[in-house]
């Protein structure tokens, strides 16, 4: 598997370090913006599959459905953003272990 | 193929995609409108047409052989067809019972608008023949789904539960959207058959590779059909969600996820060329046994008829996993795989239903618990009954369609030789009698602890109810209209 | 005079009439149901004698009538008639006494104010009609379901005054022991069914006669289902289950205890019971089918031990008796000894003689206890009598000859009938069947006993003077009770003579006409009492045998002893209490008395056996059903419930967690499938 | 379609029935109840079947139609009568009728539901007696529970919620059981079946085509189905060990709803063995033989002392139940004509028997409002006909000649000493018969205590005869006992033509 100068695991490497930056992101911090954050992480982590893969089979699938992902990240942080101010406007707080009144 | 008459095969999509924009003009000359009847009879009537020309198309056989349309990214059949009538179905179900259920609330076109752009999501998610759709249209269906959570935006709960199914959701996403960078990595293609082509030798190649992508994306179809372990969100954002929500997500969102995780994993994925990567249909007979026992036994023991519910829908994807956990190639595969179909469409009815009891007792403020349910049955016998039919139908007693389906799972899995499955579905099914009757019990032979009086008995709301209580009901014997279209679906699509 | 058969069938039918008028109608009618008992049983009377004297004439009758069950079964289960000389004789009797019973009740229940008549009458109705069905049935199921009935009817009347605490728990008792045996009846019944596919009792196809030719080495039968067994071991394992419900019903030992309890019911129904119903019920039965008993020697001789220990056992506790009725309960069950015991020893003819003088003395002591019952206001002691042979003269001299016949002292009828039945157990015994003198000389220390208490039972109530003051002014009786006594005191009296053995033997006079009557009848039927001795001789190897000098001394000698011990007891006891203050003697046998008043303690085992051990077993076993098998199922539940309820925090409300979560169960996934796939 | 006539009309009852105003819903529950009496009646005497439905016999007032397509298995609409199920339907819509009489005094809230319920419950129990095919009969089979869960749940004593979660949850998993069961049959039968009919899969099973499922080889998978469905109905019947719902149901349960429960229910338990074990898999029920015939054996000693340990009457016959369904259970694995044909008389005596008792109990309640036998004594001073009824009930329950119950025990004793099938038959045969001496036991000491005696009553209520209309169904119930059992023949003629293909391949003496 070659990709040009850099051999493809490489950039399986990478996004797979990019997704797992962005899964520590979630497990460890508790504002609800880094949060958001690390979910775009993870989203640009298979991005990153997309385009070098892309590039690999030659196909220009994986560049179109990378704008598509972009593009819906945009539109999941918008609604994200929403979401994180009507917790503020109740709870007073972005922390997002604050909001435990569900449970069990 | 490109044939006119094939995008006739959209209209059911394009039904909810118009009376959206329908609301989009309307709420753009009244901002304010207060005209909430022409709103829900909108959305109503969008979700109508969609279910009956589903339905029309569905029993005329036009689809038989699947149409694929936009270059194969799209494609239309049975299947196709049976999940959009179920969305179809239900949206009306909703769309019908808010017009009661938010009549105090601002921003109703704005509701009507996400759910009917949600319904748009799931009948697209239906049709999906390319990964890439698929992702597309799941965000479509979500996202809207985040906002109605969240649509009592001065309710806590309502709030938590946005942010809890949001989180998850976003996760969930990232999960899946990896995966399926993961398996165009591995094959080269977003296209279903292309993966499907490719998979044999991507499993031999990049079986690793390969194998997490499947894994991955196993995962954000289990979001969506809110499958352990990725069900964390739904008992907090069906009990925090507005009612008609809760039934919305539990009953059409959920199918949504079901008839993606079908078309991907039998079409994308065939076992015989993947098994060597990841033996997938072991990893949904894991999950089924855990989503079943999970959802089934946290119910037992609620106290809020809301989030039994939601823990009894968690129980109900378990029991639909099976039709893809028994696809092990013995016996008449499609026999399980349409009874999943089935078990979804009858679901479709009762959870709604189920779900807009709980919105009409929101509606009359009596509660939460079960203990608030006590006596309603002397004073709100009509619905009652209704409610009763939902229970029992759920809970698989022959009262409703529900009772058939259930059984037809059970029959695919003995079939399938994988009858100790359908043994742990009987040991969950005769617990979840055990919490739905409960709901029974409270209504029909407790007294109520103070008594209450009934003022109001909201129209729509009613309609709704009587209207999913009677079609459960008739769905007893008339499976028949839908059962050959199904398990022909399932054998076309295998 | 055959077609007398035809309406056989009502014999039984017309009690049953007047079981269902007394029931629905008995309480508008005048005599509340006893005129149509008493008409019922007329009639019956008369149908028997009718039918008695046409077999008399050399007709029998074996006819099925009713297919209780057929089609394509393996066997077929019937109903019919088989009137032969015993089923002739016996349904004389039976309706004799059940006339003169009912005649009885008048003055003892309709004048003395008794409520619940109606059914009081429906129950003697019903009782008479199911011991007259039992009496004819062709066949051994027939037979055992009518048996039932007349325990059913048995619990009804015994436990006829309901409101008291004694009467039901008496009936109770009489129910469940009798059902105890009749439990190996049944077993027996449905062994008979299926190894023979037949249960008739009489006739080539019967299964008497099937049995024998089984076990006949000279024939080569074709085999029946022995089940395994030896044909000779099965049968006799069949016989011994039938004599279980004929060991209940006639109250031999160890099932003799309901029966003195059972004298908490009108006296009235004791006599019907004793005489002529209930108790000879279980004997007739071994009668009836003794061509198979009579096949099996070990079944006879315990029949024969059974027998001869009963008399014995029940005479000594009829020794220490202080009520009237008690007294009589033990010679009830002391007398059917001997009749089994003569059954045993091969004595057919014997047996039913003295089951016929029996029912005759018994139904007439019983209801000359009731006559004194009425006089003494319903008091039973007899300590509280005496001197009321001056009051009431009928009842007395009735009384007597009832009792000199009981006592078996010359020539009254029970003299005839015992010394035949102890003759029969001698000669078997010494012609080669020595086992049986053991049997003999227990029923021979009876005889002793019996003649004892009987006239202590007479004296205390009858002679000396008045010991209380109702003793000093009994109240009268009336026709109703006088007519019954009498008739039954003259019959007592001399119905010894319808079979005087000794005096055939003694003068070559064929005055054996009971005998002659027995043995008569078509041989077909294989009922003769001459196929039965043939059968008891060749199967069971009994033989005639004789002391000293041939079969007159061995007669006379027999007579003799009895005689001679039975006046002994009489003349003891009238040494005892023939003062006008007799003392009570029978304190002076210490721990002996308390032995006897408490019956041997039989009652307090059997109790035991009932509540100490089978209530209690059920006490446990409702605790480890509550406990264990129920406890299994609720704990089911509740670990159900525990484990979602811990299930359910794994939902811990904090989202953080949530993710956790995912991603962790996510890479265990990964982890298992990379693991299988081989992916690394 | 006198069958669907039978359903519909029940239907229409209910549905009337549930709507009417409560003080008319007694009457017109009964006007309702009495037309599919009268058309029961007439199709009884009408029949002129023979041989066993299930195995090729002549099938009466059937019905055929499509109704599902279950991949590549039909699910027919199919219904009709053979010989066995016949009688049953009679007795469900007999004891239906009495039981709504009956109900008069002791139902007095909520009477339209109640009416309505029972209306609905006989239509599901013609439905379990007369479908033929498989999801058809399921379909009614589960439809049972539901209106006993209120009756029992609305209706009940003071731990009826208890008592009607436990029935409702136990038969239905043991329902679950036997369905996996089943459709391990029909699987393994593979191609030989296009249908989940009953009467196919029997003739296929009978004629031994039954080939293995997924690892699991023909004899393995008939076992293991006959042991699944034999547990399935075990519950249903009740067998040791799996009773304990039954006395707390009964116990709970309002008078008619137990008559309709220990009268009809508990005989789909045991229809349902004798339908599908034992016809379908003769030879599995022979390996099995000797463990059936201990567990009912069990049954009838165990459940008879049990009931001696009450001091509740409805307890003790709630338990004798358990006993006399024992003997069942003993007449089936004999494969005799007498045993087979038996058991299926003695559902329907049994049926008769316990409403009777249970109906008596109940009046007696009425009155009393006690059921423990220490509570009163010398009933019968006070409510003598009901004492006799009593009585009369009791001596049928002990198999007092000439009633039901005592035909229905002599077949099966004289089916089971015979039997081929059975091993050591005549031993089990002796010792399960020993229940007529404990059952005669523990009756005789309960009507001791309650009945006789000095009268005593520890509640303060006046107590008198009772009225006209609750005394009515105990009499025809005690006329219909002693019809049954002193002319058998006019149910077990029938019973007998449907049993004899049943027990003819083992040869079990015919």
């Amino acid at each position: 598997m070659v990709l040009g100068a850099v051999p493809a695991e490489y950039y399986l490497v990478l996004s797979a370090a990019v997704f797992c930056v962005g899964i520590f992101g979630i497990l460890t911090r508790e504002n609800a913006l880094i949060f958001l954050m690390s979910v775009e992480l993870m989203l640009n982590a298979a991005n990153i599959n997309l385009i070098a893969f892309a590039f690999y089979w030659g196909n220009l699938t994986g560049q179109v459905f990378g704008l598509f992902v972009m593009a819906l990240a945009a539109a999941e942080v918008a609604i994200g953003i929403g979401i994180i101010l009507v917790l503020y406007r109740n709870f007073d707080s972005v922390d997002v272990t604050e909001a435990t009144t569900l449970k069990w | 193929m490109e044939h006119v008459s094939n995008w006739l095969l959209l209209a059911p999509a394009g039904a909810f995609v118009v009376s959206a924009m329908l609301l989009f003009v309307i709420d753009s000359f009244d901002p304010e409108s207060k005209h909430d009847t022409l709103l829900a009879a909108v959305t109503t009537a969008g979700a109508a047409v969609a279910m009956v020309i589903s339905a029309a198309l569905l029993l005329s056989g036009t689809a038989d052989s699947g149409v694929e349309l936009f270059g194969g990214q799209l494609v239309v059949d049975g299947m196709s067809l049976v999940f959009t009538f179920i969305f179809g179905s239900v949206t009306a179900l909703v769309g019908l019972a808010s017009a009661d259920y938010i009549e105090d609330l601002p921003h109703k076109a704005e509701y009507y608008l996400l759910i009917l752009l949600a319904a748009t999501g799931m009948s697209l998610m239906a049709s999906a023949n390319s990964l890439a759709v698929v992702f597309v249209a799941l965000e479509l269906a979500s996202l809207p789904s985040y906002a109605l959570v969240a649509y009592l935006k001065t309710n806590r709960g309502s709030v938590e539960a946005a942010l809890k199914y949001f989180l998850v959701g976003a996760l969930s996403s990232s999960i899946l959207a990896y995966g399926i960078s993961l398996i165009y990595a591995a094959t080269g293609s977003l296209l279903l058959p292309d993966v499907a082509a490719a998979a044999g030798e991507a499993s031999e190649l990049y079986t690793g590779v390969f194998g997490i992508g499947i894994l991955m994306v196993l995962g954000g179809f289990a979001f969506k059909t809110a499958s352990v372990p990725f069900h964390f969100w739904a008992p907090e954002a069906y009990e925090g969600a507005p009612a008609p929500v809760s039934a919305f997500l539990s009953s059409a969102s959920k199918a949504a996820g079901f008839v993606v995780a079908f078309r991907v994993f039998v079409v994308a994925f065939p076992i015989d060329s993947v098994a060597g990567s990841v033996d997938w249909v072991l990893a949904f007979q894991v999950l089924a046994v855990l989503t079943m026992t999970l959802g089934n036994f946290a119910a037992a023991t609620q106290e809020n008829v809301k989030r039994m519910l939601a823990y009894s829908s968690i129980g109900h994807a378990g029991y639909v996993l099976i039709a893809l956990a028994a696809l092990t190639g013995l016996g008449d595969q499609g026999l399980v795989l349409g009874s999943g179909m089935l078990h979804l469409l009858v679901y479709g009815f009762m959870n709604t239903g189920a779900f807009l009891f709980v919105a009409l007792a929101e509606y009359w403020n009596v509660g939460r618990t079960f203990r608030d349910y006590n006596g309603l049955g002397k004073e709100a016998p009509v619905a009652c009954v209704a409610m009763t039919v939902f229970m029992f139908s759920l809970a698989g007693l022959p009262v409703g369609g529900g009772f058939l389906s259930k059984y037809f799972l059970i029959v695919g899995s003995v079939g399938a030789g994988v009858w100790w499955l359908g043994a742990v579905l009987a040991v969950n099914s005769a617990l979840s009698l055990f919490y739905y009757s409960r709901v029974v019990k409270a209504m029909w032979i407790d007294e109520p602890d103070e008594p209450r009086e009934i003022e109001r008995y909201p129209t729509a709301l009613y309609v709704a109810i009587v209207a999913a209580a009677v079609v459960t009901v008739a769905l007893l014997p008339g499976i028949l209209v839908f059962d050959s279209a199904a398990f022909d679906a399932a054998a076309a699509l295998l | 005079m055959a077609g007398v058969f035809a309406y056989a069938p009502a014999i039984a039918a017309l009690p049953f009439v007047s079981f269902v008028v007394a029931l629905l109608a008995g309480k508008y009618m005048p005599k509340k149901g006893a005129l149509a008992g008493i008409i019922a049983t007329a009639g019956s009377l008369g149908l028997s004698i009718a039918v008695l004297v046409t077999v008399f004439l050399g007709e029998t009758y074996n006819e099925t009538l009713y297919t209780f069950v057929g089609g394509d079964v393996p066997f077929e289960l019937t109903f019919g008639l088989l009137l032969d000389p015993l089923s002739a004789a016996m349904l004389v009797i039976v309706s004799l006494i059940a006339f003169l019973v009912h005649v009885f009740s008048l003055g003892y229940m309709n004048d003395e104010g008794e409520t619940g008549l109606p059914r009081y009458y429906a129950s003697l109705g019903l009782f008479t009609a199911s011991m007259l069905a039992f009496v004819f049935s062709d066949n051994l199921l027939m037979a055992f379901m009518f048996f039932e009935l007349v325990g059913l009817c048995s619990y009804l009347l015994i436990g006829f005054w309901f409101r008291r605490a004694g009467p039901p728990s008496a009936a109770k008792k009489a129910f469940l022991v009798t059902r105890f045996g009749d439990y190996f009846f049944l077993v027996g019944v449905v062994g008979v069914l299926t190894t023979f596919g037949t249960a008739q009792f009489a006739g080539e196809n019967g299964f008497p006669a099937l049995a024998e030719t089984v076990l006949n080495p000279e024939t080569t039968a074709d085999a029946v289902n022995t089940f395994g067994f030896e044909p000779a071991t099965w049968f006799a394992i069949l016989g011994l289950l039938v004599l279980g419900g004929v060991m209940g019903k006639s109250a031999q030992f160890p099932f003799h205890t309901w029966l003195p309890d059972a004298m908490e019911g009108p006296t009235p129904v004791s006599a019907l019971i004793h005489a002529a119903t209930m108790v000879a019920a279980g004997v007739f039965l071994v009668a009836r089918m003794y061509g198979f008993y009579a096949l099996l020697p070990t079944v006879l001789a315990v029949i024969a031990f059974v027998g001869g220990f009963t008399a014995l056992f029940a005479a000594t506790m009829g020794v220490v008796k202080n009520e009237i009725k008690q007294v009589l309960a033990y010679s009830t069950i002391s007398q059917y000894g001997y009749i089994m015991l003569a059954l045993g020893t091969g004595g057919y003819v014997a047996a039913f003689f003295h089951l016929t003088t029996h029912a005759v003395f018994k139904a007439l002591l019983f209801l000359g206890a009731g006559s004194v019952i009425i006089a003494m206001h319903h008091n039973e002691n007899m300590w509280d009598m005496g001197g009321l042979k001056d009051h009431m003269r009928v009842t007395y001299l009735a009384f007597l000859s009832g009792s000199l016949a009981l006592a078996g002292i010359f020539p009254f009828s029970g003299f005839w009938s015992k010394d035949e039945v102890l003759y029969e157990a001698l000669v078997h015994g010494l012609g080669g069947s020595p086992l049986l003198l053991g049997a003999y000389a227990m029923g021979l220390a009876a005889v002793f006993l019996t003649g004892f208490y009987t006239i202590r039972m007479v004296l205390l109530t009858f002679h000396g003077e008045a010991r209380s003051d109702t003793a000093e002014d009994p109240h009268g009786v009336r026709w109703n009770v006088k007519f019954p006594l009498a008739v039954l005191g003259i019959l007592a009296a001399v119905i010894g003579f319808l079979n005087p053995l000794p005096i055939k033997k003694l003068t070559g006079l064929e005055v054996d006409f009971l005998h002659q009557f027995l043995d008569s009848g078509p041989e077909a039927l294989l009922t003769s009492s001459h196929h039965y001795s043939g059968l008891t001789h060749d199967y069971a190897g009994y033989s005639v045998g004789t002391i000293g000098g041939g079969e007159i001394v061995t007669l006379l000698a027999g007579a003799g002893a009895s005689l001679g011990l039975a006046l002994l007891g009489a003349g003891l006891a009238f040494a005892l209490y023939r003062g006008a203050e007799p003392t009570r003697h029978t304190e002076k046998l210490g721990g002996l008395q308390t032995l006897l008043m408490h019956n041997y303690y039989q009652d307090e085992y059997q109790v035991w056996l009932a509540e100490g051990l089978t209530l209690r077993l059920s006490g446990a076993a409702d605790t480890f059903d509550q406990g264990v098998i129920d406890g299994v199922v609720n704990g089911v539940s509740s670990v159900s419930l525990f484990s979602g309820d811990r299930l359910r925090r794994l939902q811990t409300g904090i989202v953080t967690n949530y993710a956790a979560l995912i991603v962790l169960s996510l890479l265990v996934l990964l982890g298992v499938f990379a693991a299988l796939g081989g992916w690394f | 379609m006198l069958i669907e006539a039978l359903i519909a009309l029940c239907l229409l009852g209910a549905a009337v029935v549930f709507v009417a105003p409560n003080r008319f819903a007694h009457k017109l529950a009964v006007g309702f109840s009495l037309p599919p009496l009268a058309i029961s009646l007439y199709m009884y005497l009408a029949f002129d079947g023979s041989g066993n439905a299930l195995l090729g016999g002549d099938i009466a007032y059937e019905t055929f139609a499509q109704w599902l397509q279950l991949g590549s298995y039909t699910v027919n609409y199919h219904m009709g009568l053979d010989g066995i199920s016949l009688p049953l339907v009679v007795l469900s819509t007999i004891l239906t009728t009495l039981a709504i009489l009956s109900a008069w005094t002791p139902i007095d809230e909520r009477q339209s539901q109640f009416y309505g319920l029972m209306l609905f419950l006989e239509a599901s129990l013609i439905g379990v007696f007369g479908a033929l095919d498989f999801l058809l009969w399921f379909v009614f089979w589960e439809a049972v529970l539901i209106p006993m869960y209120f009756l029992i749940g609305v209706w009940g004593g003071p731990r009826r919620k208890y008592a009607a979660i436990k029935f409702f949850v136990y038969t239905n998993i043991a329902s679950l059981v036997m369905f996996i069961g089943y459709f391990a049959l029909v699987f393994g039968l593979g191609d030989s079946v296009s249908s989940t009919g009953l009467p196919e899969i029997a003739q296929a099973l009978r004629a031994g085509q039954l080939g293995s499922l997924g690892i699991i080889g023909p004899d393995m998978l008939a076992l293991a189905a006959f042991v699944a469905m034999f547990l399935g109905f075990a519950v249903k019947v009740p067998v040791v060990p799996f009773h304990t719902w039954l006395p707390d149901a009964h116990v709970e349960a309002p008078t008619p709803a137990s008559v309709m429960l220990a009268g009809v229910l508990l005989k789909m338990g045991t229809y349902a063995l004798l339908r599908f074990n034992f016809t379908m898999l003769p030879g599995q029920a022979e390996i099995l033989a000797i463990p059936i015939a201990v567990i009912a054996v069990i049954s009838i000693i165990y459940g008879a002392m049990l009931a001696l340990a009450q001091s509740d009457l409805k307890r003790i016959v709630a338990y004798s139940s358990v006993s006399s369904m024992g003997y069942v259970i003993l007449g089936l694995i004999a494969y005799t004509v007498y045993g087979v044909g038996g058991a299926t008389f003695q559902m329907v005596a049994h049926g008769l028997i316990s409403g009777l008792l249970f109906m008596t109990v109940g009046v007696i309640y009425n009155t009393t409002h006690t059921r423990m036998v220490g509570d009163m004594a010398g009933m019968a001073e006070k409510m003598p006909v009901t004492a006799g009824v009593f009585v009369a009930g009791a001596f049928a329950y002990m198999g007092l000649p000439l009633m039901a119950g005592f035909a229905a025990e002599l077949f099966i004793f004289l089916g089971a000493f015979e039997s081929t099938v059975l091993p050591y038959a005549p031993l089990f045969t002796a010792v399960a018969m020993f229940g007529i001496v404990i059952v005669a036991g523990y009756l005789l000491w309960a009507m001791q205590r309650s009945l006789f005696g000095p009268f005593r009553l520890e509640t303060d209520y006046e107590i008198g005869p009772a009225a006209l209309h609750d005394v009515v169904p105990l009499v025809t119930l005690v006329l219909l006992i002693i019809l049954l059992g002193s002319a058998p023949m006019v149910f077990f003629e029938s019973i007998q033509d449907a049993t004899l293909d049943i027990v003819a391949t083992l040869g079990g003496g015919i």
